[in-house]
């Protein structure tokens, strides 16, 4: 990539630095926008650029902000960075090496709704993180970017970092307001929205880390300009979190519609050992697994093109799968992880994780009879279209798309034996 | 006598000045990470002590403890490590380096070592997995992340923990 | 046409050389079908507990009514039945009962059973009503008496993982 | 009225106000839906999935904004791809609901299936079996066969205490939540919540003490499954065994409509026994909750504790100075031969737990004689409530915005715990609360005004808050106009004087018959000045100590503040479902001839000639007068045991036996005498008591998964008593008299005051039979201010040598901040002799080492 609009340190090494920041017209845009801009332009420009969600739904960012209830006040922000998809690592590097650029566009963002405060979640896990966040925050009060009357406007605004401890779930916006809340992190009703009713149920704009770090360079740059990277309908750039049987994981900010070949092959340095590739995650634990054969190698990464190969484009947390994998042990592995974290607000996602659980450790541990895998994937289908969240929907893509896609692995798991006794 | 207000009471301060005054439950979270840096763990007064804070009653703070997995209310080693074995670090082999770190503890997954000082749990994706192997060390002092890891590289690292020599990873945040 | 009436009383002449079925009652007990139904027993599981856990699905069962049961729950220190919820009291009323077995066939924990006994007289309306003493088998050999003092946790349960414990 | 929307139910057309959720709009069109975490009296959170319905709705035009047709002219409509939860979705115009399609059965089946993974086969010995959501729903909508290995099932314990009332099985729990929904939602008591999450999730409380709230039990009722068992029922029955009565509650003025269940119990010798209660619903009253006071401590009526709480058998008459069994003819025969030569030497003394029936026979028999009759109560101020009380057609569900409740002197979440809960509710919908009182009470957090006073000045108060109103300021003591000074007060009485309801219940905390007649004066000319009166929700409301204080008011019983006196010259004195003696021992001292009504042989009965007893109110007929005055029946719910009567029977048989005409057999014909002799009870009978009209939510019809096993009220809602200001009586204002200085500052000079409280689970004749609820009620306690304590060197939780009223008695010292200063709280029914506000000396008592 020949520059970078949100990993700028890779180009910029200290661009972690307030003053460097600045130097590289950081908070151009933030200055501009609440000197000369109206909240509404803010929003209309962001609307313009195409930009979509980045956390994995790709809903429009700038739809999302004008959204919000003006008849209640006060308005808040919630930047997302509660990164705890299998997979992904996007938003850490971000925070850690370009926290200004992030920073800047949680505070457009909390501009264009007219917000006074602004909290960051983070994964409690970003412990170091959250302390890094703190002391650039400091600095941008010392620095007059941050409080009271900003730039003489009378516009004040404050940020603040929350941890969370430990809950996938709290990735679910409803769920990491009422974390915010001091309650569960457990999902709400749907609708209401958060742009209506959100933290302390006051309008409320949720966006994740690598969304907001885009809103800086947009309303400098203009939202024709930001058009310019991606595809038509999945416009600008991505961090594609790379990991599994790569020789070179990492993330990799590429325009969205790039293949999966050119990141896995000529970004990601191919497979190692040189052996076959078998399957695409594109979007972390949450999702399908793809067959990774030519025609899904040719896919291009982006909101429309993904879901043609029978997957979802997600956070983009590219998890690679080799020839030497056996999927019934990658779903075992994935349903572990959902268990693990399913919040047991709602009861197909409480139950079935459990009992999805219990059928792949024995087909992982080969003591299931292909009854049993029909079984899990009646259990996997019966979830469906039911729960209260994503969290439990998605639980099931690995498991649907594992066993209709590789069926024999499934097959050796369970010995031929049982096969024959089960046909019709 | 609310034993945390006396002794941080400027850090309650600034922790409740972040949220809203009539939102004071908001501050749960954070009080709770205090008192797990005072005892390890969140002990059943502290979880009394958080709730007068807050004006809650303890099991509401209870409910906080046990949904989520980073805080505690059982005491384990002085020093928590925690190694990533979800799938993007499995596929890069953590399992095997779990189990080699334990055998060479001479411990089980989930175990203290007899000195008190080391529990070895795994946990589920810690948003490192191009450097896995990985794993996170929790402690009174913090949390740290340690990636790239090798048994030889986490065993002296133990080493070191172990001596009280203060742990600082390579992003060196303190 | 001749061997035809033969074949006819081959039956006949083979009876006339069985012994007589006449049993010489109350001296000699005639032995009942193995689907006889007497009167009830409540069984006990091998090391003595009772098997009844004071349900009351047997009296819900009951078309006559002849079934009495109250409850009470089981401590490891005083122990009827394995779980928590023992018969404190039960009761059949020997006039009301028809022998049709539903309580048997309600019975989630096989307790009562029709046994063999049907030698019931009264001679006093009270007497018709059988308590759990007079229902309850005798503890066998190795079992031990109820209430029993047992190992805390070990009989948390009613059914139906309770086979038989010993 | 809210806009109305019309829907399609499973082919059927429905109309609801606009904003019912498509599960109750079902319920109305008698469709079942069926759901496990929603209740119709909490908010929905679409959590357990088991309401899952196809919805469908109208397809708008974007451009023209109408509904597009389909060919035939009927709207087209257009389904969702996944099912939708009835329980969170509210109805819209042209909506069309389908819960009848394969699709939705199968996904009932899925999520049955699901719950039952985790769920233990253990219905024969769950207390839940047989009225279990979990179990109908499995018979209606689950699936035919487990395709979960048993083995793999989780083991959770059994049996935990959450409390010493509520018993936890984690394993039975489902995870709805609705008991800790009901804890914070509806008794704002969050005391029990969830612990870990997932699969793992469990009910817990880590509070101290445990699950011990006043409205606990209602969480046993609402659980969709065995979790939650109450420890008194706990296999207790199967609630297929159980009879059912409809009764009311006699513990307080609310009268919460309950149903008693009975069974025939082995442990006691056969006899039919009550086993539990539950509430019966009454929307007006007490919805579908009562208090844990209500629901666990009815076993006074069982007799079967100890001492003198054992019940009485038969009639006693003193022989050779000791209380000797004879028959019934022949104490009768003595006490009316007693009674004819008494005339109007004689003095009849009656409870306030008395049916109205039994008052009103006791009143005619003692007028019939020309004697006089006394109220045993500490409270007044029943007259008042005759004239301005609630107008008929109150309901605290009707009130909200626009409305004002006035709580003075009563700590409502003691005293009446439903009312206290309703009050919290009105608030919610927008209320506005006033709490007046000498110390801070729970109600307070939902007050927009709180007004303090010292003891003493509680009509003070009130008259300086109408004071503050009047531009005129008559010439009132100093107090009264140092309260009127008050901004807050000020405030409060400028809000009260403003909204349109206004309602006042008035209690008896720190004061005394005089206090409390002066504080409902004061009371009524406030709601009589601001024009509060003679309307439904407006008016006044005593909260009085029993349960049918305000029927002995109309029946027309009064106190007496020379009672003692009164008792020493009486020359025949009858006392009925009354204890003085037990309270004060220096009341022990009655005239010439003592005959004592009761249940049990209480320490006045052993000074008795003789002794009658009678009937408790589980095993007749009957009815109370709540404190918003609906007169309610209560129907037998246990058979009556042998050779006793009810109370109006043998006032009736004695009058019968002094030539007077009274009713003796039924209650029924006792009330319509009342009826046609009381003004305010005119045109009352059994049936018209007996009324019912639909309510809702609709519960207790067999699909006990809706609204929980509460009861369904077929058997009377009662009937609300017009009070005078309504049926168009003039009411004048009269000004009490008080003193002119505060208790308080009385007492500070002359040493400390005891002012009385009340608790809700006390040392009572009631209460104290229930076992159970013991570890719930402290040894005899005073509770004062820790500055006194210091000066008086008493340390929290010593044992202190109380003297009141001439009479020494040993209690714990409790040290509460909230006690005012030179104040010591002396609660009612635990032991001291306490009835008004009175000097107190207290000392530490000399221990005694063991």
């Amino acid at each position: 990539m020949s520059e970078y609009l949100l990993l700028r340190h890779r180009q910029i090494p200290d661009i972690g630095n307030l003053t460097v920041y600045r130097q590289n017209e950081g908070f151009q845009a933030f200055h501009k926008a609440v000197t000369s801009m109206k909240p509404e332009e803010v929003t209309e420009v962001v609307k313009a650029s195409g930009l979509r969600g980045r956390g994995g739904a790709g809903f429009p960012t700038g739809l999302k902000w004008s959204f919000i209830d003006k008849n209640k006040w006060p308005h808040y922000v919630v930047a997302n960075a509660d990164e705890s998809e299998p997979g992904t690592f996007k938003d850490r590097e971000i925070m850690e090496n370009n926290p200004f650029q992030f920073l800047e566009g949680v505070m457009l963002c909390a501009y264009a709704i007219q917000a006074n405060v602004a909290y960051i979640y983070l994964r409690g896990e970003f412990w170091q993180i959250a302390a890094h966040l703190d002391r650039k925050i400091a600095e941008l009060h010392s620095a007059g970017l941050l409080g009271d009357n900003l730039f003489g406007t009378g516009y004040s605004l404050r940020l603040y970092t929350h941890l969370g401890a430990g809950a996938y779930i709290c990735g679910e916006e409803t769920a990491m307001l009422e974390s915010l809340e001091g309650k569960l992190g457990q999902p709400r009703l749907r609708p209401p929205f958060p742009p209506s009713f959100g933290l302390y149920g006051m309008p409320t704009v949720v966006n994740n880390v690598e969304t907001l770090t885009n809103v800086p360079l947009i309303i400098e740059k203009g939202a024709a300009w930001y058009r310019g990277y991606g595809t038509e309908k999945s416009a600008g750039v991505k961090i594609f979190s790379l990991s599994g049987c790569v020789n070179k994981p990492g993330n990799y900010e590429l325009p969205l519609g790039t293949t999966f070949r050119e990141l896995i092959y000529e970004h990601g340095g191919g497979i190692p050992g040189g052996r076959q590739i078998k399957a695409i995650m594109p979007a972390g634990a949450s999702s399908s697994l793809i067959v990774a054969n030519e025609q899904a190698l040719d896919t291009p990464m982006d909101y429309e093109s993904v879901p043609a190969v029978g997957a979802q484009l997600g956070s983009a947390s590219v998890i690679i799968i080799d020839e030497s994998v056996d999927i019934p042990w990658l779903i075992n592995k994935t349903i572990h992880f959902f268990k693990h974290e399913s919040c047991g607000k709602c009861t197909p996602c409480r139950e079935g994780s459990y009992w999805m659980m219990h059928l792949t450790e024995r087909i992982d541990k080969g003591k299931a009879t292909w009854k049993d895998v029909e079984l899990l994937k009646d259990v996997a289908t019966q979830i469906r279209g039911k729960c209260l969240c994503a969290l439990g929907e998605f639980s099931i893509e690995a498991v649907l798309s594992g066993i209709d896609r590789f069926r024999q692995d499934f097959e050796a798991r369970v010995g031929a034996r049982e096969m024959i006794e089960t046909q019709p | 006598m609310n034993h945390l207000a006396e002794k941080y009471s400027e850090e309650i301060q600034a922790i409740l000045a972040k949220y809203p005054a009539d939102q004071k439950r908001s501050a749960v979270m954070p009080l709770l990470y205090l008192a797990q840096r005072e005892s390890g763990y969140v002990t059943k007064t502290a979880m009394n002590e958080i709730a007068e804070l807050l004006g809650i009653t303890a099991t509401e703070v209870a409910s906080i403890v046990g949904f989520y997995s980073l805080y505690y209310d059982k005491p384990a080693g002085k020093y928590r490590i925690q190694v990533c074995t979800d799938l993007p670090c499995a596929l890069r082999g953590a399992e095997e380096f779990l189990e080699k770190l334990c055998e060479n503890l001479g411990i089980r997954v989930g175990e203290t070592t007899p000195d008190g000082m080391v529990t070895v749990e795994h946990v589920m994706c810690l948003a490192a997995c191009d450097k896995a192997p990985m794993f996170q060390v929790q402690s009174g002092e913090g949390l740290s992340y340690h990636e790239n890891q090798t048994v030889e590289s986490a065993m002296a690292l133990i080493q070191s923990l172990k001596k009280g020599a203060s742990h600082s990873n390579k992003d060196g945040h303190p | 046409m001749f061997t035809e009436i033969l074949r006819g009383l081959r039956t006949t002449f083979k009876m006339m050389l069985e012994k007589p079925v006449t049993v010489q009652y109350p001296e000699v007990k005639r032995p009942v079908r193995r689907r006889f139904k007497g009167r009830h027993e409540l069984r006990r599981y091998d090391n003595g507990l009772e098997r009844c856990i004071g349900c009351s699905l047997c009296a819900a069962a009951c078309p006559a009514d002849a079934i009495f049961v109250e409850s009470a729950e089981n401590t490891d220190e005083e122990r009827y039945s394995p779980g928590e919820r023992y018969a404190s009291t039960y009761e059949i009323n020997m006039l009301r009962c028809i022998f049709c077995g539903y309580c048997e066939d309600a019975c989630p924990t096989q307790a009562i059973v029709l046994g063999d006994n049907y030698e019931l007289s009264f001679t006093d309306r009270r007497q018709a009503i059988y308590g759990k003493e007079m229902l309850l088998v005798p503890v066998k050999e190795g079992g031990l008496p109820t209430p029993q003092k047992t190992e805390p946790g070990k009989f948390n349960r009613s059914i139906p993982e309770m086979n038989n414990p010993d | 009225m809210a806009k109305q929307v019309t829907l399609t139910i499973d082919g059927k057309q429905v109309t609801v106000p606009e904003g019912t959720l498509i599960v109750d709009a079902a319920k109305k069109a008698g469709i079942d839906v069926p759901v496990f975490c929603y209740h119709p009296k909490m908010e929905p959170v679409g959590m357990c999935r088991m309401c899952l319905v196809e919805i469908g709705r109208p397809v708008i035009d974007r451009a023209t904004g109408q509904v597009v047709k389909e060919a035939d002219g009927s709207p087209k409509v257009q389904f969702g791809p996944k099912l939708e939860t009835a329980c969170t979705t509210p109805v819209s115009e042209g909506m069309v609901v389908v819960g009848a399609s394969e699709k939705v059965k199968a996904g009932r089946e899925d999520i049955l299936e699901f719950l039952l993974t985790s769920h233990p086969l253990d219905c024969p010995i769950c207390d839940k079996g047989g009225e279990c959501p979990l179990q109908d729903l499995t018979m209606g909508f689950g699936p035919g066969e487990s395709r979960f290995i048993f083995d793999e099932k989780m083991r959770m314990d059994k049996h935990v205490p959450l409390g010493e009332l509520i018993y936890l099985d984690r394993e039975r729990c489902i995870q709805c939540g609705r008991c800790v929904r009901f804890q914070s939602e509806i008794a704002d008591d969050p005391v029990i919540g969830f612990y870990q999450r997932g699969r793992s999730l469990e009910i817990v409380t880590f509070s101290e003490p445990g699950f011990d709230s006043y409205f606990s039990g209602n969480t046993t009722d609402i659980c969709p499954v065995g979790a939650l068992t109450t420890a008194d029922f706990r296999f207790g029955a199967r609630p297929w065994e159980l009879n059912n009565a409809a009764s009311i509650c006699s513990q307080c003025p609310v009268g919460c409509n309950i149903t008693f269940n009975t069974r025939r119990e082995a442990r006691s010798g056969g006899r039919m026994v009550i086993k539990r209660v539950m509430p019966r619903q009454n929307e007006a009253v007490n919805e579908i909750w009562i208090c844990d006071k209500g629901r666990f401590a009815y076993h006074f009526t069982e007799g079967g504790g100890s001492g003198n709480s054992e019940r009485l058998t038969q009639p006693l008459v003193r022989k050779n100075g000791e209380l000797a069994p004879v028959s019934w003819d022949e104490a009768l025969q003595v006490v009316a031969e007693r009674f004819r030569q008494a005339g109007s030497g004689l003095l009849t003394l009656a409870g306030g737990r008395l049916s109205n029936e039994d008052l009103f026979n006791l009143r005619q028999l003692t007028q019939g004689l020309g004697g006089q009759t006394a109220l045993y109560t500490q409270m007044a101020g029943g007259d008042l409530v005759a004239q301005v009380g609630v107008g008929q057609g109150t309901n605290f569900a009707d009130m909200g915005a626009g409305s004002a409740i006035l709580v003075v002197a009563s700590d409502l979440h003691e005293e009446a715990p439903i009312w206290y809960l309703r009050i919290k509710q009105a608030v919610e919908r927008g209320a506005m609360l006033i709490v007046a009182g000498a110390r801070p009470t729970r109600l307070e957090k939902y007050a927009a005004h709180v007004v303090r006073y010292p003891y003493g000045s509680e009509a003070a108060a009130i008259l300086a808050m109408l004071n503050s109103l009047s531009a005129k300021r008559p010439n009132l003591p100093e107090p009264v106009q140092a309260l009127a000074r008050s901004p807050e007060l000020q405030a409060a009485a400028k809000a009260f004087a403003g909204a349109q309801n206004g309602l006042v219940l008035y209690g008896s905390e720190g004061l005394g018959l005089e206090g409390s007649q002066a504080l409902a004066q004061a009371c009524a000319n406030l709601l009589i000045s601001t024009n509060h009166i003679g309307r439904a929700n407006n008016g006044l409301i005593a909260v009085w100590q029993r349960a049918n204080e305000q029927g002995a008011w109309d029946m027309g019983f009064r106190p007496r503040t020379d009672l003692a006196e009164a008792m020493k010259s009486a020359r025949v004195l009858y006392v009925v479902a009354a204890d003085p003696a037990g309270d004060d021992p220096s009341m022990a001292e009655a005239g010439e001839f003592l005959v004592v009504q009761e249940l049990f042989l209480t320490d006045t009965a052993k000074l008795a000639d003789v002794v009658l007893p009678v009937e408790a109110y589980t095993e007749r007929e009957g009815s109370f007068t709540s404190g918003e005055r609906r007169v309610q029946r209560f129907y037998p719910a246990v058979p009556e045991p042998a050779g006793l009567k009810a109370d109006f029977a043998v006032t009736g048989q004695i009058g019968q036996l002094l030539g007077l005409d009274l009713e003796a057999r039924f209650a029924s014909k006792v009330m319509l005498r009342i009826a046609s002799q009381i003004a305010d009870y005119a045109g009352l009978d059994y049936v018209r008591l007996a009324e019912v009209v639909e309510q809702w939510p609709i519960v207790g019809r067999g699909d006990v998964y809706y609204g929980g096993t509460s009861y369904e009220n077929s058997q009377g809602l009662g009937v609300q008593l017009a009070p005078a200001a309504q049926r168009g009586a003039a009411v004048p204002l009269a000004w009490p008299e008080f003193a002119s200085q505060s208790h308080s500052q009385q007492a500070s000079a002359e040493g400390l005051l005891a002012a009385p409280i009340n608790r809700l689970l006390d040392r009572g004749q009631t209460v104290w039979p229930s076992t159970l609820l013991h570890s719930r009620i402290p040894q005899p306690y005073v509770a004062l201010n820790p500055a006194d304590a210091a000066v008086l060197r008493i340390p929290s939780g010593a044992m202190l040598q109380v003297t009141l009223n001439g009479t020494a008695r040993l209690a714990a010292a409790h040290l509460d901040e909230n006690v005012p200063q030179g104040v010591v709280l002396v609660p009612r029914s635990m032991g001291l002799p306490i009835f008004g506000p009175a000097p107190v000396e207290i000392r530490r008592a000399e221990v005694v080492s063991a």
